[in-house]
């Protein structure tokens, strides 16, 4: 019973990130559109395109590891959902948030990266390949600065659990505020993380045509999309959970992560694209700076 | 005891005059004579060496006249184990050399004969070396040894033999000369030529005279000992000379020479400071002929330079002193007369066919003739010290030794002379097994003789490798006698008191 | 005569007997070389005790062997990878020649490997070192090609350590007068200051070498890439974890004790944690197969070094952890490589491609010892990781962690670069009619694969294993407090559970490829050469795998720091001193008189300063 | 009998020609370059030598040391035979020397067509 209700919550869970992810994403097109003077389509118009995707009957594919490329993207998005609490106090579907710590969920959020860049890489499309190799690179990229700023919080806070990090932020406040230095590297390597211009050299609509997801289509491209989303949510609630101290109820949760989720999206808007050495270089700048601030910074205090 | 130490010389030196004469009867005597008395002799000193490990030295008086006016041999455990050893490398090396192809190649005998006679001689004169307890009866077996030394290098015609043998003989006549003064400060001093006895009456020497002498002595058995800078003629002997002569001057006549210089300080003169000149010496000795080796492209000129530096290795282990220094020196220096011999024998197989003997030309040999491959690359292993060969025990004797006397330099500085060892000849076992075959030279099958001693040596590089204790005991007991100077000069002097 | 003697004695003999059965065919040598490992192993394992004792006297050293569970742990590495591979190497060596002689360095470099975990006495235990370093030394020049170069800078680095190691035993002997390594780690506080520090270090340099630390690594690559892959699977799996098995010892019982402890310690972690990164970016820009393992287990020694340089108790377990999985999937890995050159006939990965559906097991193994490379969760690659970091953080060793992070995320590069290389991308048709490896090859590969699975959501069953060996070193009983059967615990009390990680895995997994596989009909495979390629669509001879210059971009932005190569310097110092050496030589110009002249100079100088240097 | 004790003209001139005779000898081993003069310096090196080894023995007046009845009741000085016995035997290994010496010259002159010892460096490094 015990179980039933927990896979119940775990499904709820998803449900909900699938949601709010692709409400986001309609969100993000709108604006955009706005911005370059469009209409642009209506807000739920991602759960049209899904739906019709995952609808579609034929789908070719190059093999079993593009086949399965989906799950793996699913997987870590999905799996990392799980393994983060969603709201504070865990009134609501504890999930398995107290069975991970930060370090595991840096890991696991890679998983998806590496089954899609094999899928991929499988469809022997040399813009997917190159794609992965540019995201890759990127990847090495900003999580120097991201890890920095966890650790950063990890050794001022002497824990690696989130639920932890919240319970503290409950007495201190907010850890944006405790160590700004931690909260700024952060937010700089999100921007690489949603892979919005100046960071999208991965899809890079103009020169590589869109890369990875070129030969994905049907079921495997609505599949993407939505663990895509999911994974927005993901990253979003993390963000929340670390330095807002997460959200008590869910419209909190709906209102701080679309703050957080308004930045990569408006720096997006306004900047051209990066070429991919010049964007390791921007995170190994100022982020990283930042970031080693935020050591010293959590070590002096 | 079934014999003296007397026949050790006497029965060779008889032998090889009559070497001659039994050609005369049977050619084939000219090879089988040699072989059967080494035999004998092996035998002798064998049992005599039991002998004295239990009843201690044998002094033996020649002609009845009692040191100290006399000439007298002493057999003990020290100079009789290497007397055996010198033997036994002997008998291997007439195995070895029996038929030896280019011997044959003349059509007379006569180069045999002489082959034969001469090496003969020579162990005779190296066991003479250690046995006797005569200064000046040291100097003639030392002139002997010489002078077939510098006939045997000069063997081949068609080599650079006569060459070599000239420079061995302008540099060893030279100390012949230094002995002789030497000898004659001694004598114009002290009046007796008696080891012992001069031993005993060493302090009443002026110390200007003490001091010449020393030093006319200690170049002289320098040259012998190939000391550097003493040893120019010694690459171009060991590689000019006939492959089982070169093993057996890495055998037997570098032995004789250590000899010298071991008995000079060990038991001639109680002088400060002679050990760390060892020391200084062997090391210095070591560096060039290793640095020498590095750089060699002739197979044969390699081991020559690294059997002086071996050499080297034994005079610092010497220079330790102390038990356990000369324990290992004893160690390092039957070590390497199986290894280095082995090293000859096989080797001058692999570049048999070519003129230059250049290492070069061992590119691939080692498909082409296996079992003499192996055998030199086992004797490679051996000498740079893998466990579990012989080498292996030798090195960490040495090292512990000069660890236990706190010179942790000298240990760095082996080790990395022990490191371009490694380098020059596992490069040419690289040579040999690891390199495509790109000369079109032939290869010469060993002869069976050959291939015995050569696995004989073989064997026991294996057996000391894996069960060291065979030999150990009676290295103690070797070391041990050496450094006891009391008894070697009573067992000797108190000769005069029994007899008359 | 007990189980020491006759593990040692089966594959000592077995190697002999191994080299003369090639004489009589090669089935009885295949046979005999399996069979020795087989039954060695197994009577291992069956009969080995921890408290059992052999002990020798030899030349008036006594020589002792035994077991405790540290030597125990690694004989699991050792005889474990000595099975697999061995069953591998069968298929992956027939045809080759002297195979007697291959065979033959393979049981010995086990039996040195067997003998240095077995060893209680440092006299014993430098023998066993030797005869593992000149038998591995033999296979890496065994296929001959350059010979001269690779196996000597092998060779000569590996005598470096051993003549290290051995100055530190004859130190440590004329101090003690004992061989014994009891003896060693009891008195070592006896000795002098400036003999402890000394030894202690000698001792890790000796060591590190063959754990292939910075500056110490240089001859690794090319050895590991140049021995049969076979090998290279024990080589890189199990041998170079003696120099881990040898620093654990040495940090445990005498850095520990040294005034200058916390420096030695930060140096060494230092040092790894810079071999691991930057040998991560080497193999990043690797393209051979090889080559790039070869780095890539360079790196992963360096993770290892630093764990055990930091020696806190939960940094041990992490290193260990990590020497028993780096032995798996980099064994496996390598396999791999060497299944691919067998069946292909190529490691270069500009050539290779798309062998996916031509060896589908291969590939598996391979994505999973990759992801376990990697650390990913939920393969148990990322146990020990995860307990790496912990321990620098709980130790404060914060920018250790960051550089230790960086290594790992960047390999990911060179993981999907081997993968994708190989297996993915155009197939191309000279690869048309490449098969699968055979049986033999293929099952070891699997074994490892599924184990690394098994063991990620169980690590419990290695950490047990791994507590009792840090008991024996005189560490806390570790679990519990560090560690339950799924269950990994942090300094601050932070938990991973690693079961329901490996459930929800397979869980999202299994449902999402449910919903793919539905209606699996309509999806239809179209060849690699069918892609939205802008409109046209590659013919059968041109293939549009990208393989040139793979990380270009990656090569731009670190190019500053590829600009040191140490290999440089030691080129440079080697050509130095062959200058030398050729120009010492000199000396011997060859003209008896120059010689005669040296001996009366010699003579006169030696007269002169007499009556300094001696006295009477 | 120390070499200090019976100093008068005849020694000194004994033990100045010998030494003058080792030197002249060195000087032409080390500097001459035709290996027959090399040897012949050798040579004269060692009857320097063997020069140097008698007139140690030598005592003033002493008779032969040779002993007859006559001699052993008057009981004279006699010199002292031993290094009268050295010097015959060196003498005779010099002359055993110097033979094989020569006999290596002829060989190397046939060899090289020289005797020119600079041009003698076949074996070298």
């Amino acid at each position: 019973m015990d179980f039933l209700i927990k896979t119940l919550g775990a499904i709820a869970t998803i449900i909900v990130a699938f949601i709010v992810g692709m409400l986001y994403m309609g969100i993000n097109r709108k604006i955009t559109a706005r911005v370059q003077n469009r209409v642009g389509p209506p807000v739920w118009q991602n759960y049209i395109d899904a739906l019709k995707l995952v609808s579609k009957k034929t789908s070719v594919h190059h093999g079993v590891m593009q086949h399965l490329a989906p799950a793996f993207l699913m997987i870590s998005s999905m799996g990392t959902l799980l393994f983060i609490p969603i709201l504070r106090g865990q009134s609501w579907f504890p999930n398995l948030s107290y069975h991970g710590d930060l370090i595991f969920i840096l890991y696991f959020m890679v998983l998806g990266s590496l089954g899609m860049a094999l899928g991929a890489g499988q469809t022997g499309n040399p813009n997917a390949a190159i794609g992965i190799t540019r995201g890759l690179s990127q990847m090495v990229g900003f999580e120097i600065p991201w890890v920095m700023a966890l650790v950063a919080m990890m050794i001022q806070y002497h824990t690696t659990s989130i639920s932890d990090l919240m319970a503290i932020q409950q007495q201190h406040g907010w850890l944006m505020f405790q160590n700004p230095l931690a909260f700024l590297a952060a937010i700089l390597a999100m921007l690489g993380m949603f892979r919005y211009s100046p960071f999208d050299i991965v899809g890079a609509p103009a020169e590589l045509a869109s890369g990875p997801i070129s030969e994905f289509g049907g079921k495997y491209l609505g599949l993407m999309m939505s663990s895509g989303s999911i994974f927005a949510f993901t990253k979003l609630t993390l963000y929340v959970d670390l330095f807002m101290g997460g959200a008590s109820n869910i419209v909190v949760l709906l209102i701080e992560t679309f703050t957080l989720y308004l930045i990569p999206m408006l720096y997006g808007l306004v900047s051209p694209r990066y070429r991919t050495e010049q964007a390791i270089r921007y995170f190994w700048g100022w982020p990283t700076v930042l970031g080693l601030a935020a050591l010293v910074y959590s070590v002096v205090i | 005891m079934v014999g003296s130490p007397v026949q050790l010389i006497a029965i060779p030196l008889f032998a090889a005059f009559l070497i001659p004469l039994l050609g005369k009867a049977w050619k084939e005597l000219v090879r089988i004579t040699p072989g059967v008395v080494i035999l004998y002799l092996l035998y002798l000193s064998v049992d005599l060496l039991n002998y004295t490990i239990e009843h201690g030295r044998v002094v033996e008086v020649i002609a009845g006249w009692t040191p100290p006016w006399g000439i007298d041999l002493v057999f003990s455990p020290f100079s009789g184990f290497l007397a055996t050893l010198m033997l036994f490398m002997g008998l291997l090396v007439w195995i070895y050399s029996y038929r030896y192809q280019t011997f044959e190649d003349y059509d007379d005998y006569e180069p045999t004969l002489k082959y034969y006679l001469l090496l003969m001689m020579m162990i005779t004169a190296s066991v003479g070396v250690v046995l006797t307890g005569d200064i000046f009866n040291l100097f003639v077996f030392i002139e002997i040894l010489g002078i077939t030394a510098y006939g045997l290098t000069a063997y081949y015609r068609h080599r650079d033999g006569a060459e070599a043998s000239f420079k061995y003989l302008f540099i060893g006549s030279l100390s012949s000369t230094f002995l002789l003064l030497a000898i004659m400060i001694i004598y114009s001093q002290l009046g007796t030529l008696n080891m012992a006895d001069i031993a005993v009456k060493a302090h009443e020497l002026k110390p200007v005279y003490k001091i010449t002498a020393l030093v006319l002595f200690l170049v002289a058995f320098g040259i012998e000992a190939e000391m550097f800078p003493l040893n120019g003629w010694a690459p171009d002997a060991y590689s000019q000379a006939p492959a089982p002569v070169g093993a057996a001057f890495a055998g037997i006549v570098v032995k004789a020479g250590l000899y010298t210089v071991i008995r000079l300080i060990y038991t001639l003169f109680e002088v400060g400071g002679t050990y760390e000149y060892l020391i200084v010496m062997g090391l210095i000795t070591m560096f060039f002929a290793e640095f020498a080796a590095f750089s060699q492209t002739k197979l044969k000129r390699m081991l020559a330079y690294s059997s002086i530096g071996q050499m080297g290795l034994v005079l610092v282990a010497f220079g330790i002193g102390k038990e356990e220094g000369v324990y290992a020196a004893l160690f390092l220096m039957f070590n390497h007369a199986i290894i280095k011999s082995l090293l000859f024998m096989s080797g001058s197989y692999l570049v048999y066919k070519s003129k230059n003997k250049y290492i070069s030309e061992l590119n691939g040999v080692g498909k082409m003739m296996p079992v003499t491959s192996f055998l030199f690359a086992l004797g490679a292993f051996a000498i740079v010290g893998f466990p579990p060969f012989a080498g292996f025990w030798s090195k960490l004797a040495v090292l512990t030794a000069a660890a236990d006397s706190g010179m942790l330099l000298i240990i760095a500085l082996i080790l990395s002379i022990s490191l371009i060892e490694v380098i020059y000849y596992l490069r040419v076992v690289n040579r040999i097994y690891f390199v495509k075959r790109d000369t079109d030279l032939g290869i010469t099958k060993p002869t069976p003789q050959a291939m015995f001693s050569m696995l004989v040596l073989g064997a026991i590089i294996l057996i000391v490798g894996f069960y060291p204790d065979v030999i150990t005991g009676v290295l103690h007991k070797a070391s041990a006698t050496l450094l006891d100077k009391g008894s070697y000069i009573n067992d000797v002097l108190s000769l005069s008191q029994t007899i008359n | 005569m007990n189980i020491i003697h006759i593990t040692l004695g089966i594959l000592l003999g077995g190697a002999i007997l191994t080299y003369f059965a090639n004489k009589i065919s090669g089935v009885v040598r295949d046979l005999m070389f399996i069979s020795t490992i087989v039954v060695a192993a197994a009577l291992f394992f069956i009969k080995m005790t921890p408290d059992t004792v052999a002990v020798f006297n030899l030349g008036g050293i006594t020589l002792s062997l035994g077991m405790n569970h540290l030597g125990l742990l690694f004989s699991i590495i050792i005889l474990g990878l000595a099975v697999l591979a061995g069953f591998y190497s069968l298929p992956y060596m027939k045809g080759k020649d002297n195979l007697g002689f291959f065979y033959m360095n393979y049981l010995l470099s086990i039996f040195g490997m067997m003998g240095i975990v077995m060893s209680k006495d440092l006299v014993s235990f430098f023998i066993f070192w030797e005869i593992m370093t000149w038998s591995s030394y033999l296979i890496v020049v065994y296929n001959g090609n350059k010979a001269n170069k690779i196996g000597i800078k092998y060779i000569l680095f590996s005598a470096l350590g051993a003549y290290s190691m051995l100055m530190a035993i004859v130190m440590v002997y004329s101090q003690l007068h004992s061989f014994s390594i009891a003896d060693l780690s009891a008195g070592f506080t006896t000795m002098p200051a400036s003999y402890q520090i000394t030894i202690a270090l000698l001792l890790i340099t000796g060591f590190a070498v063959k754990a292939a630390m910075m500056p110490l690594h240089v001859w690794a690559p090319d050895a590991y890439s140049n021995a049969p892959m076979s090998y290279t699977a024990m080589f890189s799996g199990a041998l170079s974890k003696m120099g881990v098995y040898g620093l654990v010892i040495v940090f445990v019982t005498m850095v520990s004790h040294l005034p200058q402890n916390f420096w030695v310690r930060e140096t060494i972690a230092w040092l790894g944690a810079i071999t691991a990164g930057m040998a991560t970016i080497y193999a990043i820009f690797q393209d051979d197969a090889k080559k790039l393992l070869a780095y890539s287990s360079v790196a992963q020694l360096g993770y290892i070094i630093t764990g055990v340089a930091i020696g806190t108790e939960i940094s041990m377990i992490a290193a260990l952890m990590l020497s028993i999985v780096h032995g798996m999937f980099k064994a496996n890995f390598f396999m791999v490589v060497g299944a691919v050159e067998r069946q292909a006939g190529t490691t270069d990965l500009t050539v290779l491609t798309g062998l996916i559906r031509k060896m589908p097991w291969t590939f598996f193994s391979a994505l999973m010892s990759a992801i376990a490379l990697a650390g990913i969760p939920p393969l148990v690659g990322y146990v020990g990781k995860w307990m790496l970091y912990e321990s620098l953080i709980s130790n404060g060793n914060y920018i250790l962690v960051i550089v230790i992070f960086f290594a790992s995320t960047a390999g990911f590069l060179y993981v999907f670069k081997i993968l994708y290389s190989i297996f993915l991308g155009q197939e191309e048709p000279e690869f048309e009619n490449v098969k699968e490896a055979p049986a033999l090859m293929v099952i070891p590969m699997v074994i490892i694969a599924l184990l690394l699975g098994f063991f990620g959501a169980f690590p419990g069953y290695l950490l047990k294993y791994i507590d009792n060996a840090l008991v024996v070193m005189g560490y806390p009983v570790s679990q519990g407090k560090w560690w339950e059967m799924t269950t990994l615990f942090n300094a601050w009390g932070n938990k991973v559970s690693t079961d329901l990680i490996m459930y929800t895995t397979i869980t999202v997994f299994v449902t999402i490829a449910i919903v793919l596989f539905y209606r699996w009909k309509n999806g239809r495979y179209v060849s690699t050469k069918d892609i939205s390629l802008s409109g046209e669509m590659p013919k059968e001879d041109e293939n549009y795998s990208f393989k040139l210059d793979f990380y270009k971009p990656f090569e731009r932005a670190i190019s500053p720091l590829l600009r040191y190569k140490i290999s440089k310097y030691y080129n440079e110092f080697a050509d130095g001193m062959e200058a030398f050496f050729d120009w010492t030589r000199r000396i011997y110009n060859g003209n008896a008189q120059t010689y005669a002249i040296y001996v009366i100079t010699f003579l006169v100088i030696l007269l002169l300063i007499a009556n300094n240097i001696f006295t009477v | 009998m120390s070499l200090g004790s019976n100093l008068d003209l005849l020694t000194v001139t004994f033990y100045g020609t010998a030494i003058a005779l080792i030197l002249i000898g060195l000087y032409a081993a080390l500097v001459k370059r035709s290996l027959i003069k090399i040897l012949i310096g050798l040579s004269i090196v060692d009857s320097g030598i063997n020069l140097l080894l008698v007139s140690i023995g030598y005592l003033k007046g002493g008779t032969a040391p040779i002993f007859s009845p006559a001699v052993i009741d008057k009981n004279p000085a006699m010199v002292d035979p031993v290094p009268q016995a050295l010097v015959l035997t060196a003498i005779v290994i010099g002359f055993a020397v110097t033979a094989v010496a020569l006999a290596l010259v002829i060989r190397l002159y046939r060899h090289h067509k020289t005797v020119n010892i600079d041009e003698i460096k076949n074996l070298k490094w």
